[in-house]
């Protein structure tokens, strides 16, 4: 007994608390993968070089002397003007063509190409690692967790809070719902469609950077991080419905916490194969995810 | 006696909690214009989706030529004879008018053509020829649907419904949105057709209601209100207030 | 009597006996001055060109968007090298990735084909990042190292045989190969069953009405362009005499639906030529720069936003004005 | 018509060339490294150190007085990208010899390339014991230290400074990462250690603390870990974090922790050993003489890959003076067991299977810098040759 009391202690509720941090930590960048999807129908390719340019962005001002406490609100205020020109300049050439999926998907590829290079072009192929902010940990009944990882989990729920709270409860979020419901219909109502869009990208892309500012320092920095979570982004997008916040916090913990038992269970090497497999399945039974589309029911 | 070419028995379907459709049943007869009429949300649309096996019923049976189709999906219901058009106009933009009727024709053709090029496909291409021919679309053959005027699109849509030869077709608001002299034309298109199809007809222009159709079948509020001969529905009462009084 | 798709289809063929007339030229070129690179690049074009034909099939015909079409160029890359490993022949390769090709088809139609638009590219996408990790992870098929010592075969064409490491002569078999599946292809799509995909794409919810059930033409499409990328995958064994799971992975699928979009989605000829364009340009500007990712990235970018319809879809209709304007037979 | 005439006659020319050689005719060495990707770091580390070989070689005169001429290809880490690659340089390119690929994958596939072209590849970097071992190729030549001779040398120190220890492994799930990893099993196991648990975790994982658990329970004195470039970063610095560096000592590969990242991970990397055919410290007057031009030329100090591809050239040079010719069997009958200088000292090539024997150094990180704790001579680190093919 005291054995099973033991195991649980020491090995699997700290693989829990574990798959925890890692799922904040992939909620925050399918957040606004999940908004950018539900509002523009846009499948934005490159989120994951927006995250990698959140933490190259923090790196760079960090290295003239900037507080990590001032990047976390400087970063994603120099996100927002790159998203909305992408938007603007990039995404809207191709909005109104027909294939629209197929056209924004294929641009957004090719931007998270040239991005992905251009890391490279400016701070070298290797690794960067920032000091993390916050050092040492807290024990409690033999768990050790890092106290940067509950300070992760805890700005990162505030982060979800604020996002839930500015899409369902302000004026500027209905505006967004209404947008992305109906589309004309919310033109006619005087919603600036237009800006909303732009808007929204450039708030999805801000959240990546976000993103990439908090988890620099236990993930550290490198050209091609982007393609660390994105393929776990679009896996929790799209179980938890494409566009839902909801969706994305529920099954963003949900994978996250099957990955750490698959690891432990069964082995880490087919953690990755069997969350994609949920998602074919998910797709397949129920391609509107487990909460639906944003704006929509 | 045969069987009458459609009978619709009991029909129902509920969205949410409204009866959209209540128990209706009527029978039409071959070669003859039914119509169907009631004011907007009176669940004429959502007859024919019950029809055409667009939606599931609830309750009750859909027969054609006597037998049962009820709840069987569209292709089914084709294959018993039945097409029908769209108020919203339902054609492939992209392609040409005589691809539309085309496609729609092809289903003519002996199962062994379909692996054959379709240059070879005489009896589909005597079809769409005839068709262009018969709604004044000749001259637009190779225009994609998408350029062609509102009217056209609307006629085209009858002609795509009516290219699979069916025995019944079922017209939903044909004349929509079109003007006055395109809309005489159509219903004398329509007129024309009966020779050789039975049409159910969908329309709220009661002029032309009430010149052009056999028969008529009143709605109100998912139920049948009357039906009878367009002088008879005309002189109904219950007819009068709950249709023509707002009217 | 020709209509607006025949010809269009007609136009295509013009291109491809276009590209066939420059390809026999380049072997000939090729064969003078005893090249092997040019030959074998050439050769992995048209190799890649027959896995964006199976994107095009998809994309450009029936509208559905595959990002994992590697699955089954991997399955076929993958299958063929083992048959060859045992029995050195092409046709047991070809044979036994035909029939592997259309039931793992089947079986993926039957997955794929439940869901519609962005949910479809999402799943094809999932389905062959599983693939591409369980063969990444098992050790019997090479694990992360992938397989060598595909041996060097000879093709018995029953008058005369080709060997798989003849620059010339297996690029110009890889050559009549991809031009019948091309031809096969182009033929399926000007029959009735072929117009009913373009239909498909052009409005799925009229079809139904017409008599038809959207599955069925559905899965035949998917089934059809699985078999299209398997056998093209089982040439790249023979080709360059190993695999490795890279082939499975999403740069191989991404790299051809960039073929096709820059090539021009729904001409069939425009994954071809796109094809050849994309393996060129990528070879030329790898040995200038080392950031060729910028490049590629920012044309590819211009491509989507420039050049909607392809290359090709951008001088089709020229020949399409000049065929027209021959007498009518 | 004259074009043709003109082609056929350069055809002939480079023909005579081939087996004649003028004496002006530049050598050329073809370089296919990953350039973009993951191994974008190893691959610019194998440059700088063929071209500062190659700028050296030719300022002293050349080989038999040619100069030396590198052309590099981007083989962004795909076996199929760096045998397309590696077929250009080959046909077009006109190259005597190549070289630069770093997973085993495309080192294997280039190899038969060489092999079906009738040439002679080597590389730099790839460490997996197949190379040399069940997969080894007449055409295909080894001159760093594979996993198995750092092994050895980890082992004989792990013996010495942790006797019986239990060990716990966690290696990256690929043929690099299991390879080094079951090699230092055995070896490790052959001096009396324990093994209390192994993991292997996918290429490219975002957080190891997952397998933290496993860790712990398995209650090891030592954990062997060869994952490397940015994952190694990401293990110690999570290592760092759960406070389990306290008690542990981290020993791995020699590719888990390199002057590339060395400066990422920081002070989570002291303490670390490695057994390593290469060190920036090593203490003698070539070793220094190489470290300042690198630094001078590069900016950075030289590791494992930058050294190792340094001497690739030195032994090429070697190789084609004592066979006086560039052909391939001339060549590959000079490399039977060529002795050459490099920066950590003499290397014999092993005829048996192409692989370098070396004295291997055993390393620490103190301090922020790699020093020399143990060393451990050639033939006692290179075990048995069980190359069958030549």
């Amino acid at each position: 007994m005291s054995e099973a009391i033991q195991y649980f202690q020491f090995v699997l509720a700290p693989q829990m608390l574990i798959g925890l941090v890692l799922g904040v930590a992939v909620i925050l960048v399918a957040l606004g993968l999940t908004i950018i999807f539900g509002l523009l129908d846009v499948i934005n390719m490159s989120h994951g070089e927006f995250y990698a340019l959140g933490a190259f962005i923090a790196f760079a001002l960090s290295s003239v002397g900037l507080p990590f406490w001032l990047l976390l609100i400087l970063v994603p205020l120099v996100m927002l003007p790159v998203g909305y020109l992408v938007e603007r300049g990039l995404i809207q050439r191709v909005f109104h063509s027909g294939d629209r999926h197929v056209r924004t998907l294929l641009l957004t590829f090719g931007l998270g190409l040239l991005l992905e290079d251009a890391f490279r072009l400016v701070f070298g192929p290797n690794p960067h690692r920032p000091e993390t902010p916050i050092t040492g940990g807290v024990e409690a009944f033999g768990i050790f967790v890092p106290s940067y990882r509950l300070f992760l989990i805890v700005v990162g729920a505030a982060i979800i809070a604020a996002v839930a709270f500015v899409v369902y409860r302000t004026r500027l979020g209905a505006m967004v719902r209404a947008a992305a419901f109906d589309r004309d219909m919310a033109a006619s109502l005087g919603v600036p469609v237009q800006h909303v869009y732009a808007g929204a990208f450039a708030f999805g892309v801000a959240l990546a950077g976000l993103a990439g500012v908090l988890l620099a320092p236990i993930y550290s920095i490198f050209p091609t991080m982007g393609r660390d979570f994105i393929l776990m982004a679009f896996t929790v997008v799209i179980v938890g419905g494409m566009g839902s916040i909801a969706g994305a916090v529920v099954a963003g913990l949900l994978l996250t916490q099957i990955q750490a038992i698959v690891s432990l269970y069964i082995s880490p090497v087919w953690s990755d194969p069997i969350v994609f497999g949920i998602m074919v399945v998910m797709l397949m039974v129920r391609p509107q995810g487990l909460f639906g589309r944003l704006g929509h029911g | 006696m045969t069987a009458p070419i459609l009978e619709i028995r009991d029909l129902s379907v509920n969205f949410g909690g409204l009866r959209a459709v209540d128990q209706v049943s009527f029978s039409i007869a071959r070669n003859r214009i039914t119509t169907v009429i009631g004011p907007n949300g009176a669940g004429k649309s959502t007859l024919f989706n019950l029809i055409s096996g667009a939606i599931r019923p609830r309750d009750g049976q859909v027969l054609i030529e006597g037998v049962d189709c009820t709840g069987q999906p569209p292709y089914r219901m084709q294959a018993a004879g039945l097409a029908r058009s769209f108020q919203i106009t339902n054609l492939f933009f992209e392609l040409t008018v005589a691809e539309n009727l085309r496609l729609a024709a092809q289903i003519l053709e002996p199962v062994s053509m379909a692996w054959r090029p379709v240059r070879s496909s005489r009896v589909a291409q005597r079809r769409v020829d005839d068709l262009l021919e018969r709604f004044g679309l000749s001259g637009k053959a190779q225009y994609t649907a998408g350029e062609l005027s509102h009217g056209e699109q609307r006629r085209l849509e009858v002609a795509v419904a009516l290219a699979c030869e069916p025995k019944v077709l079922l017209l939903d608001e044909p004349t929509q949105g079109m003007s006055h002299s395109d809309t005489r034309d159509t219903a004398e298109l329509i007129r024309s057709l009966a020779a050789d199809v039975t049409v159910l007809l969908i329309e709220h222009d009661i002029g032309l209601v009430m010149s052009l159709s056999d028969h008529v079948v009143v709605m109100y509020q998912g139920q049948k209100l009357a039906e009878g001969s367009p002088a008879d529905v005309r002189a109904n009462p219950a007819v009068q207030t709950a249709y023509f009084g707002h009217a | 009597m020709v209509d607006a798709l025949t010809r269009s289809m007609r136009a295509s063929h013009v291109l491809v006996a276009i590209l066939v007339a420059a390809s026999l030229a380049v072997a000939a070129f090729g064969v003078a001055t005893n090249d092997t690179f040019y030959l074998r690049l050439a050769t992995e074009a048209l190799i890649f060109a027959g896995l964006a034909l199976s994107v095009d099939i998809l994309l450009g015909y029936t509208g559905l968007l595959s990002l994992g079409q590697a699955l089954y160029f991997g399955l076929g890359a993958y299958l063929s090298a083992l048959v060859l490993m045992v029995i050195p022949s092409f046709w047991a390769a070809f044979a036994a990735t035909a029939v592997v090709a259309a039931l793992a088809g089947l079986i993926g139609g039957f997955i794929v084909n439940r869901v519609r638009g962005v949910y479809f590219a999402l799943i094809t996408f999932g389905m062959a990042q599983v693939a591409a990790k369980i063969v990444y992870n098992t050790r019997a098929l090479g694990a992360s190292d992938g397989l060598i010592g595909v041996p060097v075969i000879n093709i018995n064409l029953g008058i005369a045989s080709v060997s798989s490491a003849s620059p010339a002569g297996f690029f110009l078999f890889v050559l009549a190969l991809i031009v019948i599946l091309y031809a096969l292809s182009a033929y399926l799509l000007d029959t009735p069953f072929g117009r009913l995909l373009i239909a498909l794409r052009a409005n799925e919810a009229r079809i139904p009405f017409l008599g038809y059930r959207t599955m069925t033409p559905r899965l035949v499409a998917y089934v059809l362009a699985a078999m299209v990328a398997a056998l093209s995958g089982a040439l790249y064994p023979m080709l360059r005499g190993f695999v490795s799971p890279e082939l499975f992975f999403f740069a191989t699928s991404g790299n051809a639906v960039i073929t096709v979009v820059t090539g021009g989605a729904g001409t069939l000829v425009g994954a071809l030529y796109g094809s050849v364009l994309l393996t060129v340009l990528k070879s030329v500007i790898g040995s200038y720069t080392e950031h060729h990712l910028i490049v590629i990235g920012l044309l590819f970018m211009g491509a989507v936003i420039f050049l909607p319809k392809g290359l090709m879809g951008s001088v089709r209709p020229l020949i399409e004005r000049m065929l027209a304007r021959e007498p009518k037979q | 018509m004259t074009q043709k005439r003109t082609a056929i006659l350069a055809a002939l020319l480079s023909a005579t060339a081939l087996s004649g050689a003028y004496a002006a005719d530049p050598i050329k060495i073809g370089v296919v490294t990953p350039l973009s990707g993951t191994y974008a770091g190893i691959g610019q580390q194998v440059k700088w150190g063929l071209e500062l070989a190659t700028k050296e070689v030719n300022a002293a005169g050349g080989i038999m007085g040619r100069q030396v001429e590198l052309t590099f290809e981007d083989e962004e880490a795909n076996p199929s990208v760096a045998v397309q690659k590696a077929d250009k340089l080959f046909q077009v390119g006109k190259v005597d010899f190549l070289t630069g690929t770093v997973n085993s994958g495309s080192t294997l596939a280039v190899g038969q390339v060489a092999e079906r072209a009738g040439k002679l590849i080597a590389t730099t970097v790839s460490f997996a014991d197949s190379i040399t071992a069940d997969k080894c190729s007449p055409n295909v030549f080894r001159v760093n230290a594979r996993a198995g001779q750092q092994s050895s040398a980890l082992a004989v120190w792990l013996s010495k400074e942790k006797p019986k220890a239990q060990v716990f492994y966690l290696g990256p799930d690929y043929e690099m990462g299991r390879s080094t990893v079951a090699a230092f099993k055995s070896s490790a196991e052959k001096v009396g250690a324990n093994s209390t648990g192994e993991v292997f975790a996918p290429l490219d994982s975002k957080d190891y603390t997952q397998y933290f658990g496993q860790l712990r329970a398995a209650k090891p004195q030592v954990l062997y870990t060869s994952v490397a470039g940015n994952d190694t970063v990401r293990l110690f610095t999570q290592l760092q974090e759960f406070g389990l560096l306290n008690n542990l000592t981290v020993v791995g590969a020699s590719g888990t922790v390199t002057a590339q990242n060395l400066g990422a991970i920081g002070k989570a990397a002291e303490g670390f050993v490695t057994g390593v055919g290469y060190s920036a410290e090593i203490d003698t007057p070539e070793n220094k003489k190489f470290v300042a031009a690198f630094k001078a030329a590069n900016k950075s100090d030289p590791d494992l890959y930058g050294a190792d591809s340094y001497g690739l050239i030195y032994a090429y040079k070697a190789a084609v003076e004592k066979a006086k010719a560039t052909d391939t069997d001339k060549v590959r009958a000079a490399f039977k067991d060529l002795k050459w200088m490099t920066p950590q000292g003499e290397k014999t090539l092993r005829g048996g299977d192409h692989q370098a024997v070396q004295t291997m150094y055993v390393v620490k990180v103190t301090g922020g810098k790699f020093t020399i704790v143990g060393q451990v001579k050639g033939e006692d680190a290179i075990g048995p040759d069980t190359c069958t093919r030549f």
